[in-house]
């Protein structure tokens, strides 16, 4: 699952594509989640 | 600060972020699902050092040379032995299953006495002291003729024992199951006071003409005929069938006969008519073997042609005339009978007929034929000592007549008192005695049975007292074969490991019961001990055996000592008929034997009841096979149920239908029903023998019913 | 005694009564727990499952609810990204339901699976060659979503909407909801797909097995397509559903004849592929195999080619050609019979692509294997839909979850 | 042929349908060698745990022309394409694997959380699951192996070609410096047993072995071919309509006539 940590990681272009996507769709999900918390927490203060 | 809802929920949430963040859950996690890799319910084998010991197994009468892997202590695997001169590294079903029998919860772990109906533990001495005091008071009132003994077989030392024990003691009611090798023995006139057993060169035959017999069904000893009908197949043999079901011998063979069931002994009459009728007999051999051959020449001519034979049996004349000139113009074809597994004894004249095909085409004693061999006496022991009590009593008649097992129980529910005490060893009469039930109410009448089984079987669960024996790996025994090889052959139990439970063996039992009886029977029993007793009564067998397991008995008769053949002049009806009413019965029910169920006396162990397939055997219902046809007239339906009636009893079976089976024909698997062991096997289908009853023999009383009328009605 | 939390403008049942309406489903729900809790404790010897049955009842309850939850991503995927505004008002819905739909799935896989304490394994030890790591791993991503769309919706409760940050934040996924909403899609393109994969790549089951593209088999393209095709209409189902029960119209009729309309076309195109599918399979696919379409259909109790029929045109044809009607749409009675034979017509193809696949003998000498499930399995697929209830319930007494209710049902001021 | 390609082996086997009498041993020396649980019931065929399986065929014909075939199915093993089985591939955890080192199909029990995904994959049903705790009357886990773990509740077992006896054989020789195994030194407790002889088990791809050449023979087939399983299971027949049931035939086809895939 985690390059370099998993041991049935392989570099070959399953892994690289599928875990890529993966990769790229959780990123975009928890970058999303914290932008969204931390500009409420910081939009509290300024009220 | 003031706890209110917005603070409230703001920790909430921070608490279950911060945990989800913390390594805790994850390490939760990963523990979880180790603890359900090492779940504590589910065992974990201790290693140890593995070791490899040769033994032999005594599950049935086939006598294979076993290896037993061994962890430490603990026997892990059976395997066949190599280069074993009955299976040769091959095993079968129950053989592989052993281990679940040393360890199976169906063992009887010390002595047992039943007290008011239940069994109740008690020590060796106890157990011993108390058959001894009953013996002596016996004996004391001239009883001693009422004491009584079943052995499973009539070979071996500890068999020997307990006969001798009996005789010793004074009591001429010692039995042993009849089987097919009797039938033999009887179609033989005999030399010397000895009982012929049949040696078969079965892997040199070429051509095998089998009368039911299940070749590769358990008859013989089991692998090795496996072993063997595979050479066949290599050497392209041909085998021949004839039997009314389609047996995975039938199914095997390069052409099944599906006679009408019953009729095997007029088919081989039909086929010796081919071959005297074409002259395809050898007159040399005939002399030199057999008496009578004139006679019955004629009345063979004269009554047995093939269209005849055809009418009766089903099977057409041009396959008799065929099979006839096959028979008579191969080299060294051999014609072999016993139904099924061969544990029942086949009429005299049945034996005779198909016997007689043998020795027509003179392949008798040699090479790739039947054996005429004397019974394997290789036990020498010092002469029996009596006193007068025994001497007299000796003289009373035997309680079943002729010495015949299946007349015992009928003689004992008849007579009051006639046996007062059973002993039972390597046996169990309870399960496969047919008539079961008759079987069961004597064996409830006689006061005190005392059964040497090493598990809790029908009829150690009937007896009174239980003196288990170890079990065959814990054990030095000889294992005597003979069933179907060329040359009989002694094989060696060893002890593998050592007494799980506070057992004892058989033959020590004997002996100290034989020693505390004092006087002329303690003079009888002049061992220390089993094992001395054994290694001194094999004689110059003991050491090859000791260091190989296993020794043939090869015996080369002179003339005068062979057996000859008896050709008996058949009557109208060789054939044995069903017990039963034809009009009202109009099916006819026969057992089906396979590897996969065990008849004999040990039931099948866990491992060998998964490999039943469930067209034998769905949920606890036994299912019959029946042809299309026969459903259809009854209105039955593949797996409904329905009530299999015999004269003996009735039970509810299930149907299964099959076009390897005649029309009005049923057949029922025998080897299940067990009402003993453990629940892997008890109340599993039916038992077969509770369906059937003895028919006798009119030559010589052996019991040789193979079948019995039926109906069927849908449940 | 619970109007503080009731958004403003609208009206609900009185307290007790909807107290009473929880307490039933929760019988019910407190049934599938109990069955929920057997499969776990005492194993899935409790189902009728078997080694012919594998994938039974529960797989199938599975991957229907996934097709039928599938109106979430679609009707996301139609607003956020093709610009259907008018969606709007049906999303709240959509989300909710695709909610429900995916957090029953996860749990009937957690029941499922023989190891439930290894489940991870899935992800820790994923095969990536494998369709059902590719459906655990977009299928979680995808409820990580629809949570996300979720939340907002419970932040707009009145009570949560008052806290700021709870406000401010609700604001903030609103704004970004969009990205939000794309990768939605883009995941469940892929576990709707690869659930379809799951069957179609299984080529030791002639019937299941599907020829592809690249490494994804057709069903892997029709199983995304029949979800978005089929989902909208177990939406518009549920919202007539619930328009019935409340007595209330919450949507106005031009939305749902827009969704209507687009499922419409998205079944008939799909039904198409499905036709053309069924027919190359038919006649090359199982040929090659040694086999015939009839093989599938004959000699067995239950599956003949009824089933065919029934799922590609009376749960196929039918509900397309009515939706794509004007007439259609507008007929209460037609637009009711369209979706509830669309509702079926997916269920049967994902029972077809589970169960059948299962009963089906593939050597020549086996034969067919019929299996009915036993209660524990019937009740643990039956919590969903209670959970699915309460659920429901709670969502529309307590939050805006339609848009349009105030404007429809107008409440005299009192 | 270089080193490289001699370390790679094919175990497999050939099954002589015309020599299997059907009796069962192999059944049992797999179970025993294998800790396979028993329960009091094992009638439901569909719920009974066992790798190597009889399975009965007949004819079809009817009385007296009926004709019985035993076909023992063990796992077949299958090679795919390029190692891809039907199984290893759906497997999502990488619970069964295909080893290029023997060919073998492995399955880890404790890797396994039984999704049954490998069951529905595979065509021959040589897979099972464990739906219930395995239990040995008390006394009887003495019985047990150590070099085959017993398997707990909820995961899938089948046939390993005995890979534990393959370890402890390459354990032998390896303290002996030897890196290949003599033919004999490995052979699975099914092979051993068999009274008949019908079994043979070796490297496919070893020409010394006699799977190699037994494999050529015009009798030989393999089960559903067609679906380009590649199995490492071969069978025997003399007899056409056994060959025939092996896989799904039009009625024109002839039998063993497909080109099927390597």
């Amino acid at each position: 699952m985690f390059p370099f940590i998993s041991f049935e990681w392989v570099w070959d272009i399953e892994h690289v594509v599928f875990m890529g996507g993966l990769w790229y769709a959780v990123s975009i999900l928890g970058i999303g989640m914290a932008y969204c918390i931390i500009k409420a927490a910081i939009d509290k203060k300024e009220v | 600060m003031k706890i209110d809802r917005r603070c409230f929920l703001s920790l909430g949430i921070g608490a279950a972020a911060g945990t989800a963040l913390s390594p805790l859950p994850w390490k939760l996690m990963d523990d979880a699902s180790i603890w359900t890799q090492n779940w504590p319910w589910t065992p974990v084998p201790p290693d140890g050092e593995i070791s490899y010991t040769d033994s032999t197994c005594t599950l049935c009468s086939g006598g294979c040379g076993i290896t037993v892997r061994k962890i430490d202590d603990r026997v892990v695997k059976i395997e066949g032995r190599e280069n074993h001169p009955v299976n040769n590294g091959g095993i079968c079903v129950l053989g592989l299953s052993g281990t679940q029998l040393l360890y199976g919860p169906t063992r009887v772990k010390s002595p047992m006495k039943k007290i008011n109906g239940t069994f109740q533990k008690i020590t060796w001495n106890q157990a011993l002291s108390e058959i001894t005091e009953k013996l002596l008071t016996l004996r004391a009132e001239g009883r001693s003729h009422t004491v009584a003994a079943i052995a499973g077989s009539s070979r071996g030392t500890v068999s020997a024992l307990l006969q001798r024990f009996l005789t010793a003691y004074g009591s001429p009611n010692f039995y042993c199951q009849s089987s097919i090798e009797d039938s033999f023995s009887l179609s033989h006139i005999q030399p010397q006071n000895n009982k012929t057993i049949p040696g078969f060169d079965l892997e040199n035959a070429d051509y095998v003409l089998s009368f039911g017999t299940g070749i590769i069904d358990g008859w013989g000893s089991p692998v090795r005929m496996i072993q063997a009908s595979n050479a066949w197949k290599t050497k392209n043999l041909k085998l021949i069938q004839v039997e009314p079901r389609l047996s995975d011998t039938a199914a095997r063979s390069d052409e099944w006969l599906p006679s009408k069931p019953g009729t095997e002994a007029i088919l081989a009459l039909g086929i010796a008519h081919v071959i005297l009728q074409e002259s395809l007999y050898d007159q040399a051999a005939i002399d030199y073997h057999s008496e009578g051959f004139v006679t019955w020449r004629t009345a063979v001519l004269g009554h047995y042609h093939p269209d005849k034979v055809a009418e009766i049996t089903g099977i057409d004349a041009k396959t008799i005339f065929t099979v006839g000139r096959e028979f008579g113009q191969a080299e060294k074809p051999v014609a072999i009978c016993g139904r099924g597994k061969g544990n029942t004894p086949v009429s005299v004249a049945e034996m005779s007929a198909i016997h007689a095909l043998n020795v027509l085409v003179g392949n008798v004693n040699k090479k790739g034929g039947v054996f005429t061999l004397p019974e394997p006496n290789y036990i020498s022991w010092p002469e029996i000592s009596f006193d007068t009590k025994a001497e007299t009593s000796l003289q009373t008649k035997q309680i079943a007549e002729g010495g015949l097992l299946h007349r015992l129980p009928s003689a004992i529910n008849e007579a009051e008192d006639s046996v007062t005490l059973l002993f039972v060893a390597d046996a169990n009469p309870c399960y496969t005695l047919t008539d079961t039930k008759e079987v069961i109410r004597a064996f409830k009448k006689i006061p005190f049975k005392v059964s040497f089984s090493s598990y809790m079987d029908e009829t150690a669960k009937l007896s009174d007292l239980i003196l288990p024996n170890h079990s065959y790996l814990e054990r030095y025994e000889d294992v005597p074969v003979t069933s179907g090889l060329r040359n009989p052959v002694i094989g060696l139990t060893k002890p593998i490991v050592n007494p799980l439970f506070q057992t004892k063996h058989t033959g020590d039992v004997i002996i100290s019961i034989a020693r505390a009886m004092k006087g002329s029977i303690e003079s009888s029993f002049p061992w220390k001990n089993y094992y001395q007793c054994l290694k001194n009564g094999l004689g110059q067998h003991w050491n090859p055996l000791l260091n190989n397991g296993v020794v043939e008995i090869t015996y080369i008769p002179e003339f005068e000592e062979i057996p000859r053949f008896a050709f008996q002049i058949p009557n109208d009806k060789p054939q044995v008929l069903l017990e039963g009413n034809e009009n009202k019965m109009d099916l006819t029910l026969i057992p089906s034997d396979s590897m996969r169920l065990s008849s004999g006396y040990i039931g099948a162990p866990p491992f060998m009841m998964k490999t039943i397939p469930d067209t034998i055997l769905k949920d606890n219902n036994t299912l019959v096979q029946i042809h299309p046809k026969t459903a259809e007239k009854l209105e039955l339906k593949q797996g409904c149920y329905a009530i299999l009636k015999t004269p003996r009893d009735e039970k509810k079976v299930k149907i299964h239908l099959s076009q390897g089976i005649g029309e009005d024909i049923i057949s029922f698997p025998r080897g299940l029903g067990h009402t003993a062991y453990d629940s892997y096997l008890a109340g599993k289908g039916i038992n077969f023998n509770e369906l059937i009853g003895p028919v006798e023999d009119p030559f010589s009383g052996l019991d040789v019913a193979w079948g019995i009328r039926a109906s069927l009605i849908k449940a | 005694m619970d109007s503080a939390f009731i958004p403003e403008g609208v009206k609900r049942c009185p307290f007790p009564q909807f107290l009473a309406g929880l307490g039933l489903a929760g019988v019910v729900l407190a049934w599938g727990i109990f069955a929920m809790l057997l499969c776990w404790l005492k194993g899935l010897n409790q189902t009728n499952m078997n080694d012919s049955y594998g994938f039974a009842l529960w797989i199938w309850a599975d991957l229907a609810v996934i097709a039928l939850g599938g109106g979430a991503f679609f009707s996301g995927f139609l607003k956020y990204i093709v610009g259907k505004d008018e969606l709007k008002n049906i999303i709240n819905f959509a989300v909710l339901i695709g909610f429900i739909c995916y957090s029953s799935a996860l749990l009937i896989l957690a029941i499922d699976i023989g190891q439930p304490l290894r489940g991870w394994f899935i992800f820790w030890h994923a095969n990536v060659h494998s369709m059902l790591t590719e459906v655990a791993f977009c299928l979680s991503c995808y409820f990580g979503v629809l949570t996300i769309e979720y939340i907002p919706l419970i932040l707009e409760n009145r009570q949560i909407d008052k806290i700021p940050f709870f406000h401010n934040l609700s604001h903030n996924m609103h704004e970004v909801m969009a990205v939000f909403a794309a990768t939605g899609a883009f995941l469940s393109f892929f576990h709707q797909g690869s659930l379809g994969g799951i069957a179609g790549v299984l080529f030791g089951r002639p019937f299941a097995y599907r020829e592809g593209l690249l490494v994804w088999p057709w069903t892997f393209f029709l199983f995304t397509w029949s979800a978005a095709a089929y989902g909208p209409c177990f939406t518009i189902f549920l919202i007539k559903l619930l328009e019935k029960i409340t007595g209330k119209k919450l949507v106005k009729d031009n939305v749902i004849d827009l969704l209507a309309k687009i499922s419409g076309w998205m079944i008939f195109t799909y039904i198409f592929a499905k036709i053309i599918d069924t027919w190359y399979w038919a006649v090359v696919t199982v040929q090659s195999k040694g086999q015939t379409l009839m093989d599938f259909y004959d000699d067995n109790m239950f599956y003949g080619l009824w089933i065919l029929v029934a799922e590609i045109v009376v749960g196929g044809i039918f509900p397309a050609l009515i939706l794509l009607t004007k007439k259609g749409r507008n007929s209460a009675s037609l637009l009711w019979a369209a979706v509830i034979l669309a509702c079926l017509g997916v269920c049967i193809n994902r029972w077809v692509m589970v169960l059948q696949v299962m009963a089906i003998p593939v050597l020549p000498f086996e034969d067919w294997a019929l299996y009915y499930p036993s209660w524990q399995e019937i009740a643990t697929t039956i919590l969903p839909v209670a959970y699915g209830v309460i659920l429901v319930m709670i969502s529309y007494r307590y939050l805006p979850i339609f848009p349009q209710e105030k404007e429809l049902n107008p409440i005299e001021s009192h | 042929m270089t080193q490289e390609y001699r370390k790679e082996k094919k175990y497999g086997m050939v099954i002589d349908l015309d020599r299997c009498t059907g009796c069962g041993a192999c059944m049992v020396a797999c179970m025993a060698e294998n800790n396979v649980p028993f329960r009091d019931n094992e009638t439901d065929k569909l719920k009974s745990i066992t790798w190597m399986r009889i399975y009965q065929l007949t004819n079809g014909k009817s009385y007296p022309n009926e004709e019985i075939c035993y076909l023992p199915r063990p796992c077949m093993h299958c090679e795919g394409h390029n190692g891809h089985s039907p199984c290893v591939t759906v497997c999502p955890a990488v619970a069964t694997d295909y080893d290029r080192e023997t060919g073998i199909v492995s399955q880890i029990p404790t890797r396994c959380f039984g999704c049954r995904y490998c069951m529905a994959a595979c065509p021959y049903h040589a897979r099972y699951f464990n739906w219930w705790d395995p239990v040995w009357p008390e006394g009887m886990e003495k019985s047990l192996s150590p070099n085959v773990s017993p398997r707990m509740r909820g995961v899938v077992e089948k046939c390993s070609f005995c890979f534990h006896r393959y370890q402890l054989a390459y354990e032998k020789a390896a303290s002996e410096d030897r890196r290949e195994l003599r033919e004999n030194e490995y052979q699975t407790s099914c092979t051993q047993a068999c009274p008949a002889g019908a079994i043979t088990f070796g490297d496919l791809i070893n020409k010394n072995h006699a799977v190699y050449k037994i494999k050529k023979d015009p009798r030989a087939f393999r089960l559903l071919e067609r679906l380009k399983t590649n199995p490492k299971i071969y069978y025997l027949s003399s007899r056409e309509w056994v060959r025939r049931a092996g896989d799904n035939y039009h009625p024109e086809e002839e039998t063993g006539k497909i080109k099927s895939h390597q």
